[in-house]
């Protein structure tokens, strides 16, 4: 049975992993700026998988994965814009709006996906993959890591970006202030509604991008609720993450491993229920909380919509 | 949220109010209604046959009504819960996994204890496991905000995504029932469930179910304890100047609000599935959170939202089949529906302020 | 008596015609008329809700007037959102500190700039030394806004306006958390700004703040401007002149400022034994706040015991620690006889102690609740408002009308939201919850911060009865002329300790301001 | 009282058109109902919730026979069936049966799949096969075991890794994909796969991913017949013809013997068959047919194993 963890199983096992972290680390970051800007982005679910459909969609009928993402940051977008006008200008419920949207695209995508693909289940060829010289050399974690399609380093590359644009732009500082003190941002002359907007935004394209990668790359189709909870799983990620980007990516890859861990234990012929595997990383993260539960450091104004001058 | 909750004693006639709450309930629905309508007609379903069947199976059947009614009980039950949570500031969205393991108490326990006893005390014993066990899991997320400040949308997330693994792993393993080779619990025999009203198929849940959101209802607008709950959800450092225990009373909405949760799943299994099946989870959840929302968290607009979903529900589920529309349609109806009557609320809102100067 | 009176050389600024404002259930302002001219400092004066910080708010773009026309540099301008504001060249400083807690305070000066670009710290030091030298604004820009005094991120504020070179710099209340000395330097710097050309618009309860900075004088009431008073006239009349004029305009003159004359001690029987004790008081200091060490007070009943210090040396950590919102480290706190540092703040309210809590909004009330309740918020459950744990309407409104008659708060109605209250009307609202029934030590913070003065002086006359009532009363205040005028004896505190303690009397003040900065007796 | 039995209603917890579990039941119940000139009603996609309100709706619309074609059904059906007295059938559950009200269908597989092992033992370059299931219902855990014995059958040192893709991960293709493709990197060069929504994705990773020898890998599908969406990756399948069960039921309904017996799928009657593909090379085919008939003659028995966890332990042992 230890020939069974050969280089190529172990391999494939991280392999997986990191497949699986890809849409959840994307989720993950979209909220985390919707979040830092004060709004709780509920309707993430929504937008990955309107990208997941979308994204779909749009690779298979042009053929080009890139397109198909592009649809699908499109599709997130468009959802979200809902959000932004309702949420952010409007100032509705968040979470009547957010749940909202997340049940009603589940629907019409699997109506959707009725209409349309019900009969002929296309399915589209294998993503090529990037396989970054010397690095994709090295035993188990060359094959595992480096060779991806190009947006998955994209999505870790915009682990950094992120901590740049939070740290050392002023669209960083002007999305910390609209979710601590909006009314503070707006008086020094920054459009609050329009941050936000910017925010939610950029959270719809984030999340789209992520349901496109899980329906084209992670399962090569569509089929209905194809996003099993990732972007609850998104919002989770960005919380804990307490507005640090890195932590995101690692709380990612955590749950990418647990996933992984499952199969592994099961090839090795455990016999564990999956139940209790899925357990596992909810119950590091919760022991976690536990130990280090310090106060978790929500932005102020989080949930809160912001109306000029109100009392 | 506060905001939005009328204060002691509200100037406008009620009578008034009720008509207006209803004309802002029903317009909504009707425009909702004709966008959903828009998406049958893009797939070659004509929407008033839809309709008719949505009402005539949800509304209008003798039947029908009876299973939405019978559906409302465990939605009333979480809303009530909800309710509290929500009014206190504590945005418990763990009911899922507080309902699943109240549900998966109760069906372990209930059919061993009706072999033994009669079965009106078994039922009682289930419930108060449901309640007990629904509370036990509320207890970190509860003890993590009291005394940490640990954000419990996180906590309640969590707590529910492991639940529903817990509640599987327990279906599974542990409260099997020998007799099948199915992976579910035992089931409570028809005979011992909870009576049915009347000569209907309507469970008795449905009583309890409004019988608990009227008092959390009460409870929260009308009595002390409701008060110093909605003082902390409003500005937990008032209610530190005030001399209130903040932990114990954040504590206390934690409890009360999983019971209510644990006795939704109680009242499911015990009025009407009988048994607890491996991967079961209807998320009612998902549905009832935005609903309390649109009632402003109060307690009688819920019960009529909860009806609302409930007719929707079981109409959609029935003209879906005599159309031959995917069920997942009732989704998208539900979605406008609730995304609608938001902006009707605010819509409302601003008109009223205008007015007002 | 109207701006047309006598026009200044030069051109106004700004211009308000005929500008009103209407919220639910109140007209804020009125048909306004407003000049503001360089080169002069506008005092705004006006009760609590006269509606002073809404004409701001027109003018910063927080909100649009229902009617009239605003004027900039002689045309007409609809300002429609602060960043407009801004770049007409009108900074303002709001009454409620508009800092982002979590930014350093260079991150928040910087804040506005375009979004696509790093922030410019290097720019933004060299820009701040500047004006700092120049004006002797002293601030540290790596410092977070939450770990500042309130006075501190005045200064900020003031310094934002400055670098974004605004021609109009507009001062809402800005001197109520300030230090007399910090006063003094705000008024000189007033001064050397608008020797500059720029224009000022000073809002003030305080009358001497008043005549001494300003050069025109605008008084708002019930949201109509009742009068004004042009720089000529302004420099023709001596103080006393003009003081009793403004107060003609405000008031009609049933109130002035003599009656805070000095203060002539009761003779204290101190053979009663003291109703609060506090020995070895000691709290440990925190990042954000200083501490305690080992403080000792004597309360008697009858006596007024007032705190004196510049803002942030440990007041409300030693208000905190007495109404138990905090606990001590070490010490002891005694309640007639009673220990009671281990009760909760509940248990200390039942045993007579009552605390008059300086943050309004952050603690003292639940803003979207109604005024009725906010007036019980510390009795909630208890007869006859609350029997058997049911809330009894009728009670509660009927109470909430009375306290509303007794302490004149303005307010639409008792069930309108606190937050919707002015500054100075949520503050009565407190005191009227503190007082409105028996009590054997009562705290102040800063009880008149805040207040226009007329509700100053009956509620300064409150806190005297309530010491002649038999209580014990601690003052804690920055306003040194509040505790002269009313203290028995001042206790001076300094980073947490009571640097010393003053009887009341002619050399009071001298030897006060010393403790205060720093010097011993 | 012999009933004449002119309305028939199946109930789905998914739509028809999955090329599988849905699908067959579906159409078999049309094909049924066509045959005794009888209507039938469909009520797909109804979830795995509360079905009782559909029950009744279908009693009151005047169905003669209720259909419940989900394991998790099996408590709802024979409640409404007593409530009402309409007759039905439910799946997995024989000690139901009750004369005139309740028939049981288990259908299994498992023959089917014992020659799918035995198949794919033949087949397989590396010795090593996979079973990748999206769930661990009863109906799978036969075939699967079914599987696994046929292999140990057909080569006692061939491997048979068993994955479970994750609790209720039956829409989640993007799972099959990735741990299908974990199994084929752990050697395996045949994947026996049974999901709904997921079994698409592991048909991706068969068809997108290289063998350890660099050679096709393979797929066998269970229920349903993909040969109208396959790419050449479709080995076979254990397809299932439920026709005559729901034939037979309509019969004995008929007749007054309804729910005196319980009613099976086998080979006998190519209920349970394999699919004949172009992959299978004749010789292989031609074993395999006569290993059926030694099936249907008894010289061969393939006892089904139903509980999750007794599968489980057959493969960890069958891995040894
Ligand atoms: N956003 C608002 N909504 C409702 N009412 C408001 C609002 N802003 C101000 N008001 C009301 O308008 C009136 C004027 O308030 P304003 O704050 O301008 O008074 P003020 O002169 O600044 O008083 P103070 O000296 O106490 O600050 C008050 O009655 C206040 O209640
Ligand atoms: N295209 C964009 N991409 C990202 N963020 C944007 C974009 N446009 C605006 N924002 C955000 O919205 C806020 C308001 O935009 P606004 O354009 O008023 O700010 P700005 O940087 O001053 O730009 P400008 O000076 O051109 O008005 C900005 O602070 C920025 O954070
Ligand atoms: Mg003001
Ligand atoms: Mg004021």
């Amino acid at each position: 049975m230890g020939s069974l963890f050969s280089e190529v199983f172990l391999g494939a096992l991280l392999f997986g992993a990191v497949a699986a972290a890809v849409p959840l680390l994307l989720a993950g970051l979209g909220e985390q700026i919707s979040e830092k800007s004060g709004i709780l982005n509920i309707g993430i679910e929504g937008m990955m998988i309107a990208g997941a459909y979308f994204g779909f969609l749009v690779a298979y009928s042009s053929g080009s994965l890139w397109l198909g993402f592009l649809g699908g940051a499109l599709a997130g977008g468009i959802v979200a814009s809902v959000m932004a006008i309702l949420c952010v200008r409007l100032g509705l419920n968040q979470i009547v709006i957010g749940i909202g949207l997340t049940l009603g695209l589940e629907g019409l995508t699997a109506l959707l996906h009725h209409v349309q693909f019900s009969r002929t289940y296309p399915r589209l060829p294998a993503a090529d993959v990037l396989a970054i010289p010397l690095l994709s050399d090295i035993p188990v974690l060359g094959p595992a890591l480096f060779r991806h399609h190009l947006i998955v380093y994209l999505a870790v590359a915009l682990v950094f970006v992120m901590i740049y644009v939070y740290r050392r732009t002023q669209l960083g500082l002007n999305l910390q202030a609209a979710g601590d003190k909006p009314a503070a941002l707006d008086v020094a002359g920054v459009d609050v509604v329009r941050t936000r907007t910017v925010a939610v935004l950029s959270t719809g394209a984030l999340a789209g991008i992520g349901g496109a990668y899980l329906a084209n790359i992670g399962a090569g189709i569509f089929v209905p609720f194809i996003t099993n909870g990732a972007g609850f799983l998104g919002i989770v990620l960005a919380m804990l993450a307490r507005g640090r980007p890195v932590w995101v990516l690692l709380g990612a890859l955590l749950f990418g491993i647990s996933l992984s861990l499952t199969t592994a234990l099961q090839v090795a012929g455990i016999n564990i229920p999956t139940d209790v595997i899925q357990m596992i990383p909810f119950l590091a993260v919760m022991i976690m909380l536990v130990a280090f539960g310090r106060r978790s450091s929500l932005p102020a104004a989080l949930g809160i919509p912001y109306e000029r001058g109100a009392r | 949220m506060e905001s939005t909750t009328t204060p002691a004693g509200t100037v406008t006639d009620p009578i008034q109010a009720m008509i207006h709450r209803l004309l802002l309930t029903l317009g909504p629905i009707l425009i909702a209604l004709i966008i959903a309508g828009l998406i049958l007609i893009a797939i070659g379903v004509n929407p008033l046959e839809y309709y008719g069947y949505v009402i005539k199976r949800g509304l209008l059947s003798p039947t029908g009504v009876q299973q939405t009614l019978t559906r409302m009980a465990p939605m009333l039950f979480i809303a009530a819960g909800l309710i509290v949570a929500f009014r206190a500031g504590i945005w418990n969205l763990g009911v899922d996994g507080q309902f699943l393991l109240g549900a998966v108490a109760s069906a372990a326990s209930a059919p061993l204890l009706a072999a033994v006893m009669p079965s009106w005390l078994a039922l009682i014993i289930a419930f108060s496991l449901a309640t007990t066990v629904a509370m036990a899991w509320s207890l970190l997320p509860a003890l993590l905000k009291a005394y940490h400040g640990v954000n419990e949308i996180i906590t309640t997330l969590m707590m529910t995504f492991l639940g529903v693994s817990l509640a599987n792993v327990m279906v599974k393993l542990v409260f099997l029932d020998p007799g099948t080779t199915v992976p579910q619990t035992r089931t409570l025999p028809v005979e011992d469930r909870m009576f049915r009203l009347f000569d209907t198929t309507i469970s008795s849940g449905l009583l309890l179910g409004l019988v608990a959101i009227i008092a959390v209802h009460l409870m929260m607008t009308r009595t002390a304890f409701g008060l110093k709950l909605r003082v902390v959800g409003a500005n937990p450092r008032a209610a530190v100047h005030s001399g209130l225990g903040v932990p114990s009373l954040t504590i206390a909405v934690f409890a009360i609000s999983a019971a209510l949760a644990g006795l939704a799943g109680a009242v499911d299994i015990l009025g009407v599935q009988g048994n607890v099946r491996a991967d079961w989870n209807p998320a009612y959840g998902l549905a009832v959170i935005p609903a309390v929302f649109l009632a402003r968290l109060n307690g009688f607009a819920s019960i009529g939202f909860v009806f609302l979903l409930s007719v929707l529900s079981i109409g959609g589920e029935s003209a879906a089949r005599r159309i031959g529309v995917p069920t997942t349609f009732t989704l998208v109806l539900i979605a406008i529906v609730l995304i609608v009557l938001a902006i009707a609320e605010y819509a409302d809102h601003r008109y009223q302020n205008a007015r007002r100067t | 008596m109207t701006a047309t009176s006598h026009q200044a050389a030069a051109e106004p600024i700004v211009t308000l015609e005929r500008i009103t404002k209407a919220f639910p259930g109140v007209v804020a302002n009125d048909n306004v008329d407003l000049q503001i001219l360089p080169g002069e400092v506008h005092v705004l004066l006006g009760e609590n809700g006269a509606g002073k910080s809404t004409l701001i708010g027109l003018l910063s773009g927080l909100q649009q007037p229902d009617s009239g026309s605003i004027q900039i540099d002689g045309t007409q301008r609809a300002i429609n959102s602060p960043r407009h504001a801004l770049s007409l060249g009108i900074g303002t400083v709001f009454q409620h500190a508009m800092l982002v807690p979590t930014l350093t305070v260079a991150e928040n000066l910087l804040l506005g700039g375009p979004w696509w670009e790093r922030p410019r710290k290097e720019r933004l030091r060299e820009k701040v030394d500047e004006i700092s030298k120049s004006l002797g604004i002293a601030v540290d820009l790596d410092a977070y806004a939450h770990d500042l005094s309130l006075g501190e991120q005045q200064q900020v504020e003031i310094l934002r306006a400055l670098i974004r070179d605004s021609r109009v710099l507009i001062l809402d209340e800005s001197t109520s958390m300030l230090t007399p000395k910090g006063i003094e330097e705000l008024g000189s710097l007033m001064r050397r700004l608008v020797n500059r050309g720029l224009a000022i618009i000073f809002i003030t309860h305080k009358l001497n703040e008043a005549v001494s900075f300003g050069d025109r004088i605008s008084v708002l009431k019930l949201g109509r401007k009742v009068g004004e008073i042009g720089p000529d006239r302004f420099k023709s009349l001596d103080k006393a002149e003009l003081t009793t004029q403004i107060v003609e305009m405000m008031f009609g003159g049933q109130h002035s400022e003599d009656d805070a004359g000095f203060h002539k001690p009761n003779p204290l029987s101190t053979a009663e034994p003291p109703v609060l004790v506090l020995d070895g008081v000691t709290l440990e200091s925190t990042s954000t706040a200083p501490g305690l060490n080992s403080v000792h007070l004597e309360l008697h009943p009858g006596e007024l015991l007032g705190i004196a210090g510049i803002d942030g040396n440990g007041q409300k950590q030693l208000a905190d620690a007495l109404s138990g919102q905090s606990r001590i480290e070490s010490g002891s706190i005694t309640l007639n006889g009673k220990r009671i540092e281990t009760h909760s703040v509940g248990e200390r309210r039942d045993a007579g102690l009552r605390y008059l809590t300086d943050d309004r909004l952050g603690e003292g009330t639940v803003s979207t609740f109604p005024v009725s309740l906010n007036f019980l918020l510390k009795q909630i459950g208890s007869p006859p408002y609350w029997r058997n744990q049911i809330e009894r309407r009728a009670d509660i409104d009927q109470h909430a009308e009375h306290l509303i008659q007794d302490y004149d708060v303005r307010t639409p109605s008792a069930h309108t939201p606190v937050g919707r209250l002015s500054g100075g009307n949520i503050q009565k609202v407190l005191l009227a919850r503190e007082l409105s029934d028996g009590a054997k030590v009562v705290i102040f913070n800063k009880p008149t911060y805040g207040l226009d003065l007329s509700n100053t002086v009956s509620t300064r006359q409150r806190i005297r009865d309530i010491a002649a009532s038999g209580l014990g009363v601690l003052l804690i205040s920055t306003d040194l002329e509040e505790l002269l005028e009313l203290c028995d004896r001042i206790a001076v505190m300094d980073a947490g300790t009571i640097t010393g303690i003053v009887e009341n009397g002619e050399n009071a003040r001298t030897e006060v301001g010393r403790l205060m900065v720093g010097l011993s007796q | 009282t012999a009933a004449d039995v002119n309305t028939i209603a199946i109930l789905t917890p998914e739509e028809g058109t999955d090329y599988g579990w849905n699908q067959q039941g579906v159409d078999a119940a049309k094909a049924a109902g066509e045959a005794a000139g009888v209507e039938v009603i469909v009520a797909q996609g109804l979830g795995y919730g509360d079905v009782r309100p559909t029950l009744r709706e279908l009693a009151e619309d005047g169905a003669n026979l209720m259909i419940a074609h989900a394991s998790g059904y099996n408590t709802a059906a024979p409640e409404i069936a007593k409530e009402l007295n309409v007759p039905v059938a439910i799946v997995d559950t024989p000690s139901a049966l009750t004369p005139g009200l309740i028939a049981d269908y288990t259908l299994s597989g498992h023959a089917g799949a014992y020659l799918a092992g035995r198949m794919a033992a033949k087949m397989s370059r590396s010795n090593t096969l996979g079973i990748v299931v999206s769930g661990e219902p009863p109906s799978w855990n036969s075939q699967s075991a079914g599987f696994a014995q046929g292999v140990k059958a057909e080569n006692p040192d061939a491997k048979v890794i068993y994955a479970v893709i994750g609790p209720a991960a039956y829409s989640d293709a993007a799972g099959g994909k990735r741990v299908t493709e974990s199994v084929i990197a752990a050697g395996a060069d045949i994947i026996f796969g049974q999901g709904n929504g997921s079994s698409f994705g592991m048909l991706q990773a068969v068809e997108t991913s290289k063998a350890g020898d660099g050679g096709k890998v393979l797929f066998i599908d269970v229920i349903g017949d993909k040969t109208a969406i396959d790419k050449g990756n479709l080995l076979s399948s254990v397809v299932w013809n439920i026709e005559p069960v729901y034939s037979a039921m309509i019969a004995d309904l008929k007749s007054d013997t309804f729910g005196t017996k319980s009613y099976a799928i086998g080979l006998a009657d190519d209920s349970v068959k394999l699919l004949k593909t172009p992959q299978i090379p004749d010789d292989v085919w031609t074993d395999v047919m006569a290993m059926r008939d030694d099936i249907i003659s008894g010289k061969i028995t393939v006892e089904p194993v139903f509980e999750a966890t007794a599968v489980r332990a057959m493969m960890s042992d069958v891995q040894e």
